[in-house]
C-alpha cells in the first residue's frame, strides 16, 4: 500500500504526545492558550483521521511497520475497520470533553494545575489511540500504562479527598492488574517467542504448551476485567468515575473502561483464534456469566443511587457487561454490536456526564432529587439528557437500539438464550432508572427555591458539546448502515 | 473471614502458577522457542543492520523504537501526574524536611558528597554516549544523573539544589525526550521510510550507517536529560512542604 | 519434573505472591505500594529468566564472540521500559499516599474507608 | 542442573530475595521496610547480573534501589514512619 495517508494512524497517536510535551512552552508564553491548543491538537490528530475514509479495506487492515521493521521483528500497527472506527470515536469524544473541560476546570481546578490537566487530557487521548491499533502485545502494555497512569492523576487532580482516595482505590486495583498484564504477555512470549499478534496467532495452535497458553488467557483476561470493570472486580469503578471532574468522568466512563473492554477482543481473535478457543473456552464462559451478572448487577445498584453521577457510573459497570456478552458471543454479529456498543455507549454516558456535569457547574447539585423541576432552568440540558438517556436505554431510532440489536441477535445466534433474556432485562433496568431521572426533570414541581424561572444553561462551550454528543447518538441510530456492513465484515474476518 | 479468604486465594494462585511454571520449557535451553524464532535475526544482524554493538540498545532504540516511545512518554505523564497531585514548587518559599529536621548533615557528608557529584555527573554522560557499544545507554544514565542530584538534594537541602538546576532549566528540559523522539519520528517520514526509520531510505548507502549512529545518539541524549530532569523535578515536587513561606521554627 | 529445572521461574512466581499479598492483605499505604513494587520486580525477574540461556553472554558484540552464544535481549529491553512505568507508578502512588496523609492524617486504609462510610451513612 | 558454584550462587541469591521481600512485606516499621525492600532491590540487581543483563542491573541499581528507595524516603518522613495500630 502506498501514498502518505497510511502514516496517518501513527500520527494520530504521536501529534497529541507531543502537543502534550509542547504545552508547558505555550504555558510559559501564554497560559489562557493551553485549552486551545490541546483542542488543536486533537483537532489535527480527528482531522488526519478523516483523511481514511475510505482507505481501510473492510475485511482487511492497514499494517503499518514501525522504523521499516518488517514484523516480527518491529512494532506494527495493525489497523483494521473496528480498530479504526474505535479510533475516530476516541478521537472525536475527546475533541468534545477537551472543549468542554476548558470552562468547567477553570472552576474546578486551581491554577497551577491546569497545564498539568491539559498534558495528562492529550495523554489518555492518544495512548487509547495507540492501544486500540496496536499489533504488539508488549506495547499493549506501554499504552496501557500510559492510558492507566494518566487516568489515576486526573481523578484526583481537583485535589478534593474524596477524589484522592477514589483515584488511590483505582490505582490499588490497576497497578496490580498492569502488572498481570505483564506476566500473561511473558507466559505468552516464553512459549511462542514472539510478540506480534499476527505471528503470536499464527503460533499458539501448534504450540505443545496447553497449560502455559490456558494460564496466560485467563491472567490477561482477569487483569483486562479489572481495567473494565467487569463485575466482581468492578469496586473502584463507581467513587473513581463519580468524583472525578466531569469531563474527565465522561472520557473515564465512555473511552477509558470501554478501549480496556476491547482489549480483551483483541486478545480472545487477534491472539487466541479460533484454533486456540479449544483451549480457553471455560475463561470465555466464565467471562460470559460475569459480563451477565455485570448488566444485572450495574442495572439494579444505579437505581438505587441517590447521587446522578454515580447512577451514570453504575450504569456504566452495567453496559460494560453488554460489551463483554458481545465479545463472548463469538460471532460476527455479537463483535459488531459490542464495537458498536463501544461507540454509541462512549457517546451516550460521555452525554450524560456532560449534563450532569452542567448541572454541577451552574448549581453544584449532585443529587437526584435536587433535579425536580430542572427544566425551566435549564431546558436545554435536560433535553439533551433525555436523548442520551434514550440511547442508554436502547430505544429506536438511537444508536443504542441498533447495538443492542446486534447483541442480542449475536447472542441468540450462538445459542445463548439465556444471555439475550439478561441483555433484554438489563434495558428494562436501564429505562427504570434513566425515567426518574427524566420525571423528575420535567414533571416534578421544583422544590422551594432549588429552579427559578429564569434561563440560565451553562456557557457555550460547555453546551455546544454536550449537544453535539447527544445528536451524535440519533445520527450513529439513523445511518448506522453507513458502517454496519463494514463492521461485520471486519468482524467476519477475526473468525 | 475475609482475611482468610484472601489468603486461601493467594495460596492457591501460588499453586496454580507453580503448576504453570513446571508445564514451561525447561530454563535455559537453546532449543526454546525464545530463543529460536525472532531473536536470532536481532543477534546475527543487529550490528548490521542498527549500528549498535550493545544489542539491547539496538533492540530498544531501533528494532523497537515505538516501545521507547512510550517509555518515555509514561515517565513524562509520571510527571505532570505528580505536579497535577502536588503542585509544582514556587520559586524561593520551598522548604524541606532536612531544614526542618535542624539537624545538618556532618562535614564529612557534605566534602564526599560535594566532591563525589561532579564525577557521578562525568560517569554518566559516559554511560549516556556509549550506550551503543556497552551496557547502558540514555535511560540509565538520566537515572544514575537523577540519583546524583538527589543525593545532592538529602545533604544540602532543596534551596541549594533548586538553584543549581533551576526551575527554568529543568521545565525546558522535561519534555525533550519526547520531542527529540517524536521529531527523530517525523525525520524517517520525510526521509522516504516509515515512522521512526533511522537509515532514511532517501540518503545514499554510504552515508546511512553515520546516520543511524548519529540519530542513536541524539536520541539518547534527549532521553537522557529529559529523563535525569523528570526525576529531579518529581522528587522536588514530592520534598516541597506544604505552606512552606511560614517562618522556620 | 521441570519446577526443579526452572526454579528461578518459580521464586519469581513466589515473589509475585508475596507482593500480591502486600498489596491485599497490609492495611498501611505505603506497604502496599512496595507489594506493588515487588510484584513489579518479580515479574521482571521472569521475563529475565525466560531470556537467560545455558552458559549465555550479555548480548553485547565484541571481537571473537559468537552471536549464538548470547542471551536473548528481548526481554531485556522490554524490562527497561518496565522499569520506567514501575517507577512512574511508584512515584504517581507516592505523591497521592503524601496528599491523603495531609487530608486524612492516617495511612492505614481500614481508617480512610471506615470514615467513608461514616460520611455516607 | 548439576550442582555448580554459579548455580549454587543463584540459589543463594535467590532465597536471599525471598528472605528480604518477606521482611520487607513484614516489618512494622516503615523505614525498616523501606531498607529491606532497597537490598531487595539491590539484590535483583546482582541477580539479573547473574543472569547476563548489565544494562537492566544498571538500571536497577540506579532506579530500583536509588530513586525509587529515596522516593519512598521522602514520603515516610512527609507522612509517619510506624504503622499504625
Amino acid at each position: 500500500m502506498s501514498g502518505a495517508y497510511r502514516h496517518f494512524p501513527i500520527l494520530m497517536v504521536t501529534i497529541p504526545f507531543f502537543g502534550a510535551a509542547l504545552l508547558p512552552f505555550l504555558a510559559y508564553l501564554r497560559r489562557k492558550a493551553v485549552p486551545w491548543a490541546s483542542a488543536f491538537f486533537l483537532a489535527i490528530s480527528g482531522g488526519l483521521g478523516t483523511f481514511l475514509v475510505g482507505k481501510i479495506p473492510p475485511g482487511g487492515h492497514l499494517s503499518y511497520p514501525l522504523g521499516g521493521w518488517e514484523p516480527p521483528y518491529g512494532i506494527e500497527l495493525r489497523v483494521d475497520f473496528s480498530g479504526y472506527f474505535l479510533m475516530m470515536a476516541v478521537a472525536g469524544i475527546s475533541l468534545a470533553a477537551v472543549i468542554y473541560s476548558r470552562r468547567y476546570i477553570e472552576k474546578e481546578v486551581e491554577g497551577g494545575r491546569i497545564t498539568a490537566y491539559y498534558v495528562l487530557f492529550l495523554l489518555m487521548s492518544a495512548s487509547m489511540m495507540g492501544f486500540v491499533i496496536t499489533g504488539d502485545v508488549f506495547n499493549l502494555f506501554v499504552m496501557m500504562e500510559i492510558l492507566s497512569i494518566s487516568s489515576y492523576a486526573l481523578v484526583a487532580v481537583t485535589g478534593n479527598r474524596n477524589a484522592v482516595r477514589a483515584a488511590f482505590k483505582y490505582l490499588l486495583m490497576g497497578a496490580p492488574s498492569s502488572i498481570m498484564v505483564l506476566l500473561g504477555v511473558g507466559l505468552l512470549y516464553s512459549v511462542t517467542g514472539t510478540l506480534n499478534m499476527a505471528d503470536l496467532a499464527a503460533r499458539v495452535g501448534d504450540t505443545g504448551y496447553r497449560e502455559v497458553l490456558i494460564a496466560s488467557y485467563a491472567i490477561l483476561v482477569l487483569a483486562f476485567m479489572v481495567k473494565a470493570a467487569v463485575f466482581p472486580l468492578h469496586l473502584w469503578l463507581p467513587d473513581a468515575h463519580s468524583i472525578a471532574p466531569s469531563p474527565i468522568s465522561a472520557m473515564l466512563s465512555g473511552l477509558v473502561v470501554a478501549v480496556s473492554a476491547f482489549a480483551v477482543a483483541r486478545i480472545t481473535f487477534s491472539v487466541f483464534t479460533v484454533h486456540a478457543w479449544g483451549l480457553v473456552g471455560t475463561t470465555l464462559e466464565a467471562l460470559a456469566v460475569a459480563g451477565a451478572a455485570a448488566v444485572l448487577f450495574g442495572g439494579i445498584m444505579a437505581i438505587y443511587q441517590k447521587d446522578f453521577k454515580m447512577m451514570i457510573a453504575y450504569s456504566t459497570i452495567s453496559h460494560m457487561g453488554y460489551v463483554v456478552l458481545g465479545i463472548t458471543a463469538l460471532n460476527p454479529e455479537g463483535i459488531t454490536g459490542a464495537v458498536y456498543h463501544i461507540l454509541d455507549h462512549g457517546i451516550a454516558k460521555a452525554c450524560l456526564f456532560m449534563c450532569a456535569g452542567n448541572f454541577i457547574y451552574r448549581k453544584g447539585f449532585r443529587k437526584i432529587e435536587q433535579l425536580k423541576g430542572a427544566w425551566r432552568e435549564m431546558p436545554w440540558t435536560c433535553f439533551a439528557f433525555s436523548l442520551a438517556a434514550w440511547s442508554i436505554i436502547g430505544l429506536p431510532p438511537s444508536a443504542g437500539f441498533i447495538s443492542k440489536w446486534y447483541l442480542v441477535y449475536g447472542s441468540v445466534r450462538a445459542g445463548k438464550v439465556p444471555y439475550a433474556v439478561v441483555l433484554l432485562v438489563g434495558s428494562i433496568l436501564a429505562a427504570v432508572y434513566c425515567f426518574r431521572v427524566v420525571y423528575y426533570m420535567f414533571f416534578q414541581p421544583a422544590k422551594e427555591g432549588d429552579w427559578g424561572e429564569r434561563l440560565s444553561e451553562a456557557p457555550a462551550s460547555m453546551s455546544v458539546p454536550t449537544w453535539a454528543l447527544s445528536l451524535a447518538t440519533l445520527f450513529f441510530g439513523v445511518f448506522s448502515y453507513l458502517f454496519l456492513d463494514s463492521l461485520l465484515k471486519a468482524a467476519a474476518q477475526l473468525l | 473471614m475475609k482475611r482468610l479468604v484472601s489468603l486461601l486465594f493467594i495460596g492457591a494462585l501460588a499453586l496454580l502458577l507453580l503448576y504453570v511454571v513446571s508445564k514451561m520449557p525447561p530454563m535455559g535451553e537453546p532449543t526454546n522457542p525464545t530463543m529460536t524464532h525472532v531473536v536470532p535475526r536481532y543477534l546475527e544482524k543487529s550490528e548490521g543492520e542498527a549500528h549498535a554493538r550493545n544489542v539491547v540498545t539496538g533492540v530498544i532504540i531501533n528494532y523497537r523504537g515505538f516501545d521507547t516511545l512510550g517509555e518515555v512518554t509514561v515517565i513524562y505523564c509520571a510527571l505532570a501526574a505528580v505536579l497535577a497531585v502536588l503542585g509544582r514548587e514556587k520559586r524561593g518559599r520551598i522548604r524541606d524536611y532536612v531544614e526542618l529536621s535542624g539537624i545538618p548533615s556532618s562535614v564529612i557528608v557534605r566534602t564526599m558528597v560535594a566532591l563525589v557529584v561532579p564525577f557521578i555527573v562525568l560517569f554518566s554522560l559516559y554511560v549516556i554516549l556509549h550506550g551503543e557499544m556497552s551496557p547502558g545507554g540514555g535511560f540509565q544514565g538520566g537515572a544514575v544523573i537523577g540519583a546524583s542530584m538527589i543525593i545532592f538534594t538529602t545533604v544540602f537541602g532543596l534551596h541549594l539544589s533548586s538553584v543549581k538546576v533551576p526551575l527554568k532549566v529543568r521545565a525546558a528540559l522535561e519534555g525533550s525526550a519526547v520531542i527529540t523522539f517524536f521529531l527523530v519520528g517525523i525525520a524517517g517520514i520525510l526521509g522516504g521510510g516509515n515512522f521512526l526509520a533511522y537509515a532514511w531510505p532517501r540518503v545514499s548507502q554510504s552515508l546511512q550507517p553515520a546516520l543511524v549512529t548519529w540519530l542513536t545518539v541524539l536520541v539518547e541524549v534527549g532521553i537522557g536529560l529529559g529523563g535525569a530532569m523528570v526525576f529531579v523535578s518529581i522528587l522536588f515536587a514530592m520534598v516541597r512542604e506544604e505552606g512552606a513561606d511560614e517562618p522556620l521554627a | 519434573m521441570n519446577l526443579w529445572h526452572n526454579f528461578h521461574y518459580a521464586v519469581a512466581m513466589v515473589l509475585f505472591c508475596v507482593g500480591l499479598y502486600a498489596v491485599i492483605m497490609r492495611r498501611n499505604i505505603i506497604k502496599k505500594i512496595i507489594g506493588i513494587n515487588i510484584m513489579e520486580t518479580s515479574v521482571f525477574l521472569f521475563l529475565i529468566s525466560i531470556g537467560y540461556r545455558k552458559g549465555g553472554v550479555a548480548p553485547v558484540h565484541v571481537e571473537g564472540l559468537d552471536p549464538s552464544r548470547m542471551v536473548n535481549p528481548l526481554p531485556q529491553s522490554l524490562i527497561l521500559t518496565g522499569i520506567v512505568v514501575a517507577v512512574s507508578i511508584t512515584a504517581l502512588a507516592l505523591s497521592l499516599a503524601i496528599l491523603l496523609y495531609r487530608q486524612f492524617g492516617t495511612l492505614d486504609v481500614n481508617r480512610l474507608f471506615r470514615e467513608e462510610e461514616e460520611e455516607a451513612g | 542442573m548439576e550442582p555448580s558454584f554459579g548455580a549454587l550462587l543463584n540459589v543463594l541469591l535467590l532465597s536471599l530475595l525471598l528472605v528480604t521481600a518477606l521482611l520487607a512485606v513484614s516489618s512494622r516499621d516503615l523505614l525498616a521496610s523501606v531498607i529491606l525492600f532497597s537490598a531487595y532491590s539491590l539484590l535483583m540487581a546482582l541477580m539479573w547480573q547473574r543472569l547476563q543483563a548489565p544494562d537492566l542491573a544498571l538500571t536497577e541499581a540506579a532506579v530500583g534501589a536509588g530513586i525509587t528507595t529515596v522516593l519512598f524516603l521522602v514520603a515516610i518522613f512527609r507522612t509517619r514512619r510506624r504503622e499504625e495500630e
